[in-house]
């Protein structure tokens, strides 16, 4: 058992680990491309994508412990 | 339209009734009603003066205005149906001394204010302090002393002697206020809340519960749930004779924890290095290293065994390292936290004779 | 003359049709003068409720040691009365109610912006007020209207079924102040801007971002609470890791702000009122305004006064008493130019400003006593006492319910078509004086003498003040009947009001009363600030508002 | 797709049509409207997070005596699968502006996808942590109570989008006039947004 889901958490780190990249790199083109976009949803949408942008950042330093909180099992 | 002499002359009242109200505050028998039973209370009713005096003159201003415009331009018999007022929609110079004025005058408050509230918080405990501590219960006080075992149900205090007093509840929040003390302070589960102050006169003043508590708030007793709770001002001599009887009387009453199951422990091979890394691991979630009002879910142990302003341990009994073991032992319930018995913590005999160790060690 | 309304199509010409049936007309009615109205009765219903709980009060605090009501069910009643008074009188009357009747009109506008969610709104009061009283049925709430735990942990089951009721009146608030909220920013009559606005706008539009925030963080308590009550999670109690300190903080942060929801439309109110009866604009218009924001900021940041006693940190102490004792400024700078505006006006006394003029000087004595509590040293002595009691009393039943009745008497004729009579009026306000102040006066030296509050029985020393205020307090009931009799009996009886019966210069008073359905036929334009009695009215295109002719035609959907 | 391809010719007859004033305004209320309501959600949230920060630093020490461990790894890949649906949302209201509707339904329902796929992962988490709400103390009521708020926020999200889709299948936005898809694409990214704090002060911090 314990050798199954210590393998199932490194897969789900490497997954983690690449398509937080992928999320990280999306929202950040697709935030470049709406930057001059006008209008008072468009900047909520930017503000958000930035902050897309930014869970992406935090997930794959998650997944690669740099960030571990207390009470987290690594 | 100009200022007329009606309105100067309205000024002048105003300014005299104004000066007529500061001359009572400053001089209004407030002892008289309520004496001060701590020093404190002096300091709170100088700030309780400022604040009327500059209160009622306020008062005085803007009502003597608002009942002179209201006197001097109503509509007459006389005063034509399209009658207008004076078109005037703000005069900066005004507008500007108004706002100016009051900030001021928040300022000096505010200055006085915190003045005060610095010789009021309370500031660490001086050798000479008299540690008490009043815990709330629906619906009655009780009270702890230093040397006497238990809880006791009256409080009473020595004239002139600084306390530095600690409260707790129970069950729900009560409060401790003494109208003649001046001072109030919330008696919430699970905290440990202080005041500081210096009876200066002999007496008995009512103890009053001011947090809303349940059924009978409005008649919380002393622990003796016989009398309304008061608090006792004494001089020194029968203070002591009253600490003594109650000392001898409460000798024998039953603890707050279960009696101890017998087992005999030899505390004399503790190791207080072992007993360190064990209270990192067991204890340091609820207990702080600090003083003992640092509470996390029960009290901060630092110097535990060697601190003259607890002489007592929580349950009342004096502070020896067999006692010690005693509550670890046997666990403890009360308002200061509940703590698990041994068989609970996971802890063997020789863990406490450790701990014990570790925790007589602490200075 | 005969030409209907020309439709260019944006939401100013965008009418709903005329509605059809008792059903939709009065009952589940979008429109929003219909709408205020309803806040208005259901309001006066809950009034009666609270004061008729106030005066059991007062009965069982005749007597020193009580004996008219077991103490549980004087727990139960205060409880009820505070809670109602509160979240089911005065908030609902000053926003919903008044807010709902003249605010869309004084801006030019047809409707409110959602008026959908305006009707939902308004029906989940009635329904959460009938929640909280069957709470009695299942063993009232008792723990005072701020239900701190533990206590509140320890309540009969109605306390959950409160902490429901108030949530739900709660979104109720939160959806009428998003509503006024895009409804002041969006749909302003042409020219209508911000500082041409009337100041009760001003004073919904501040209030509005409080009732939306504020109440949210209040709804989050009570929905903590019920959690802990009925699932067990210890958010609250101390034998489980929770702080009953939490609770307080959660909720303060939420009825420090309320407070100022329940006196920033008031002072909307007698802004009114005052140039109207004194023939003259009102004194310092951006200082008012101003300082009106400026309180809904501070409103934020001092919630933690309340808990001085409580064992909070001396150093969260201080910033919390300095920014309390900062708000006593803004409001100083309205209560001078308020009397200010008063000189050199022709003063009018009708009931409306005589209301208005009683405001100034009650919300004056509650808001030096409220600089009195600011100070953390003085606090300690007076927290939780009748002082309190005084001082919130001076504020809410001086204060706002006083600056309700003026916008009654005021707005009444626009709501009905019909005058009030002024003479029951003048009567009313006489007595509402002579019982307000007799009620609740001494309990400001009670209080300092240590009489605490929520008491079921008190010190017999006590005694003789305590049924002083209780005769007194009859009188007051007695004026509020009187007032909302005059009301009831005027619908039949009032003499007609015709469109302008104040002369009033606002846009609610150039078109017909009652208001007909679509507001106005033309929106007008807005060319200057509405108080200048000395230049024709600043309005373009109201020509045709009292003629007889057609209405505009609803817009094809 | 069939479906889609249907009523994209239903829709494609209109799509030249010119927004009013009438739709202009009331548009502007309407998404007004939709952002105050998400700040008041945010003040909903926001007092959960004090709750559970003022509970962890006042208390004994976090974690609390007693309490499960969360899954960092499980819980890294359930966050990345969140903020991917927030790409993804964005693309399709992306797609549906340069009026590409067969994209924006493949869009939208990658979306509703990660989003399900986001909830099971939840309640995979639920179950290994294996404690209940109310017996799991303090940690429970910060990390059930906010995480559960959350959870039901995208579940109710979910069935949004979903509504959503089917208004759009059946024509009742067209290229010019979508006002709702806009509110809904806020709705999604405000949940993600929101996500990032709770991950963030639960897993980090």
């Amino acid at each position: 058992m314990e050798g199954i889901s210590a393998t199932v958490a490194h897969v789900e780190r490497i997954f983690a680990f690449a398509f937080g990249i992928v999320v990280l790199l999306v929202a950040s083109v697709a935030l470049k491309n709406d930057w001059k976009s006008k209008g008072l949803e468009n900047q909520v949408f930017k503000m958000m994508l930035a902050l897309l942008a930014l869970g992406a950042f935090l997930a794959i330093l998650a997944s690669v412990n740099v960030l571990v909180g207390k009470g987290v099992e690594i | 339209m100009k200022l007329d002499r009606g309105f100067w002359t309205a000024t002048a009242v105003i300014v005299l009734l104004g000066l007529v109200a500061i001359f009572f505050w400053v001089y209004a028998p407030i002892t008289g009603l309520m004496p001060e039973a701590v020093d404190r209370a002096r300091q709170i009713d100088l700030l309780y003066r400022f604040l009327a005096a500059s209160g009622t003159a306020l008062l005085i201003a803007v009502f003597g205005y608002i009942l002179y415009f209201v006197f001097r331009f109503r509509r007459r018999k006389d005063t034509p149906a399209d009658a207008i007022g004076l078109q005037i929609h703000d005069n900066h110079k005004l507008e500007f001394w108004w706002t100016l004025i009051p900030s001021m005058y928040i300022l000096v408050l505010a200055i006085i204010s915190v003045n005060l509230f610095f010789q009021i918080e309370p500031v660490n405990a001086q050798g000479n302090t008299l540690v008490v501590e009043a815990l709330g219960h629906q619906w009655f006080y009780t009270f702890r002393y230093p040397g006497i075992h238990g809880e006791v149900g009256e409080m009473h205090l020595p004239v002139n002697q600084p306390v530095t007093l600690h409260v707790s509840a129970y069950d729900v929040i009560h409060s401790f206020w003494v109208p003649d003390m001046r001072l109030k302070v919330d008696m919430v589960p699970g905290l440990i809340n202080t005041l500081v102050f210096t009876p200066t006169r002999v007496g008995r003043y009512e103890l009053e519960c001011t947090e809303f508590c349940g059924t009978f708030h409005g008649d919380m007793r002393s622990g003796t749930q016989q009398d309304k709770a008061y608090v006792y001002i004494d001089p020194p001599g029968k203070y002591k004779a009253w600490y003594d009887a109650t000392q001898k009387a409460q000798a024998n009453a039953s603890d707050a924890v279960q009696v101890s199951s017998g087992a005999s422990l030899d505390l004399s091979k503790g190791d207080p290095a072992a007993g360190k890394t064990l209270f990192q691991t067991k204890c340091s979630a609820c207990h702080a290293l600090g003083p003992f009002d640092k509470k996390i879910v029960g009290p901060g142990l630092m110097g535990v065994l060697h601190d003259p302003a607890h002489p007592n341990l929580v349950n009342g009994d004096k502070a020896t390292p067999e006692n010690v073991a005693k509550i670890l032992q046997n666990g403890f319930s009360g308002p200061m936290g509940t703590m698990p018995n041994q068989t609970a913590n996971g802890i063997s005999d020789k863990d406490i004779a450790n701990l014990v160790a570790y925790l007589n060690s602490l200075k | 003359m005969a030409v209907a309304a020309v439709h260019s199509g944006g939401l100013a010409d965008h009418i709903h049709p005329e509605p059809q049936g008792f059903l939709r007309k009065y009952v589940f009615s979008i429109d929003h003068k219909i709408i205020g109205v309803q806040y208005l009765v259901t309001c006066g219903i809950f009034m009666i409720l609270a004061g008729a709980l106030a005066e059991l009060i007062r009965v069982q605090l005749m007597r020193a040691n009580g004996g008219f009501m077991t103490p549980d069910t004087y727990n139960a009643v205060f409880t009820m009365h505070g809670s109602t008074m509160v979240w089911f009188m005065i908030i609902p009357l000053l926003t919903g109610a008044f807010g709902n009747l003249v605010m869309p009109v004084q801006i030019g506008a047809r409707d409110v912006a959602f008026p959908w969610l305006n009707m939902i709104a308004y029906w989940i009061f009635p329904v959460a007020g009938l929640m909280l009283y069957s709470s009695f049925l299942m063993g009232a709430p008792v723990a005072g209207w701020t239900e701190y735990p533990p206590m509140s942990l320890q309540g009969a089951p109605g306390t959950s079924m409160w902490c429901a009721a108030v949530f739900l009146v709660g979104i109720g608030s939160t959806m009428t102040g998003m509503n006024f909220l895009v409804t002041i920013l969006k749909m302003r009559a042409p020219g209508m801007t911000f500082t041409r606005m009337p100041l009760f706008v001003w004073g919904q539009f501040v209030t509005a971002p409080l009732l939306m925030i504020a109440t949210t963080a209040l709804g989050a308590a009570l929905a903590a609470l019920f959690i802990q009550r009925e699932f067990g999670v210890p958010f609250f109690d101390p034998t489980k890791g929770g702080s009953p300190l939490l609770w307080q903080h959660m909720f303060w942060f939420y009825s420090h702000p309320a407070v100022y929801i329940m006196i920033l439309p008031a002072f909307g109110i007698i802004s009114e009122v005052f140039p109207t009866f004194a023939r003259k604009p009102i004194f310092g218009y951006k200082m008012i305004a101003f300082s009106s924001c400026a309180i809904a900021i501070l409103g934020f940041m001092v919630w933690a006064h309340h808990m001085f006693t409580s064992g909070m940190a001396p150093t969260l102490q201080l910033p919390f008493m300095v920014l309390t004792m900062l708000i006593a400024i803004p409001t100083g700078v309205k209560i001078f130019s308020w009397t200010t505006t008063l000189f050199g006006g022709v003063l009018e006394f009708s009931t409306a400003m005589l209301y208005s003029i009683g405001f100034l000087m009650l919300f004056t004595i509650g808001g030096v006593t409220g600089v009195f509590l600011a100070a953390v040293p003085f606090d300690l002595h007076a927290h939780g006492t009748y002082f309190i009691v005084a001082h919130f009393h001076y504020v809410i039943a001086g204060g706002s319910i006083m600056g309700a009745l003026a916008g009654l008497y005021f707005w009444y004729p626009k709501m009905t078509g019909r005058m009030m009579s002024e003479r029951a009026g003048k009567w009313s306000f006489w007595l509402y004086m002579i019982g307000m102040n007799g009620t609740f006066l001494p309990m400001h030296w009670l209080g300092l003498w240590g009489m605490p509050r929520r008491y079921a029985v008190y010190d017999p020393q006590f005694q003789t003040w305590n049924q002083i205020e209780s005769w007194f307090s009859f009188v007051m009931t007695a004026s509020i009947l009187l007032t909302m009799i005059n009301a009831i009996i005027s619908l039949k009886t009032g003499k007609k009001a015709g469109p302008n019966p104040w002369k009033a210069r606002t846009l609610e008073w150039q078109i017909p009363s009652p208001m007909p359905y679509y507001n106005f036929k033309h929106i007008p334009s807005v060319f200057s600030a509405p108080y200048d009695f000395a230049e024709p009215l600043p309005y373009r295109g109201l020509e045709e508002e009292l003629t007889d002719s057609p209405p505009p035609v609803p817009a094809a959907h | 797709m069939a479906v889609a391809s249907v009523s994209q010719a239903g829709i494609v007859g209109r799509h030249h049509e010119e927004p009013d004033q009438l739709y202009v305004e009331t548009r502007e209320l309407r998404v007004q409207g939709f952002l105050l309501f998400m700040v008041s959600d945010l003040v909903l949230f926001s007092s959960f997070i004090f709750a559970y920060l003022y509970l962890r630093n006042t208390g004994q020490g976090w974690p609390p005596p007693g309490a499960p461990k969360l899954d960092l790894a499980l819980a890294a890949i359930n966050s990345v699968i969140l903020f991917g649906s927030g790409a993804t949302m964005h693309f399709a209201l992306e797609n549906w502006k340069h009026r590409n509707f067969m994209k924006f339904a493949n869009w939208i329902i990658a979306t509703i996808v990660l989003g399900a796929m986001f909830l099971s992962g939840q309640i995979v988490e639920y179950a290994k942590l294996a404690v209940g709400w109310g017996s799991s103390g303090i940690f429970g009521a910060g990390f059930f109570t906010l995480t559960g708020m959350h959870g039901f926020h995208v579940f109710c999200g979910i069935i949004y989008l979903t509504v959503l889709l089917l208004q759009a299948l059946q024509g009742k936005y067209t290229f010019t006039k979508y006002t709702g898809l806009t509110l809904g694409t806020l709705y999604w990214h405000f949940v993600d947004v929101i996500w990032v704090v709770l991950f963030s002060i639960f897993y980090l911090y």
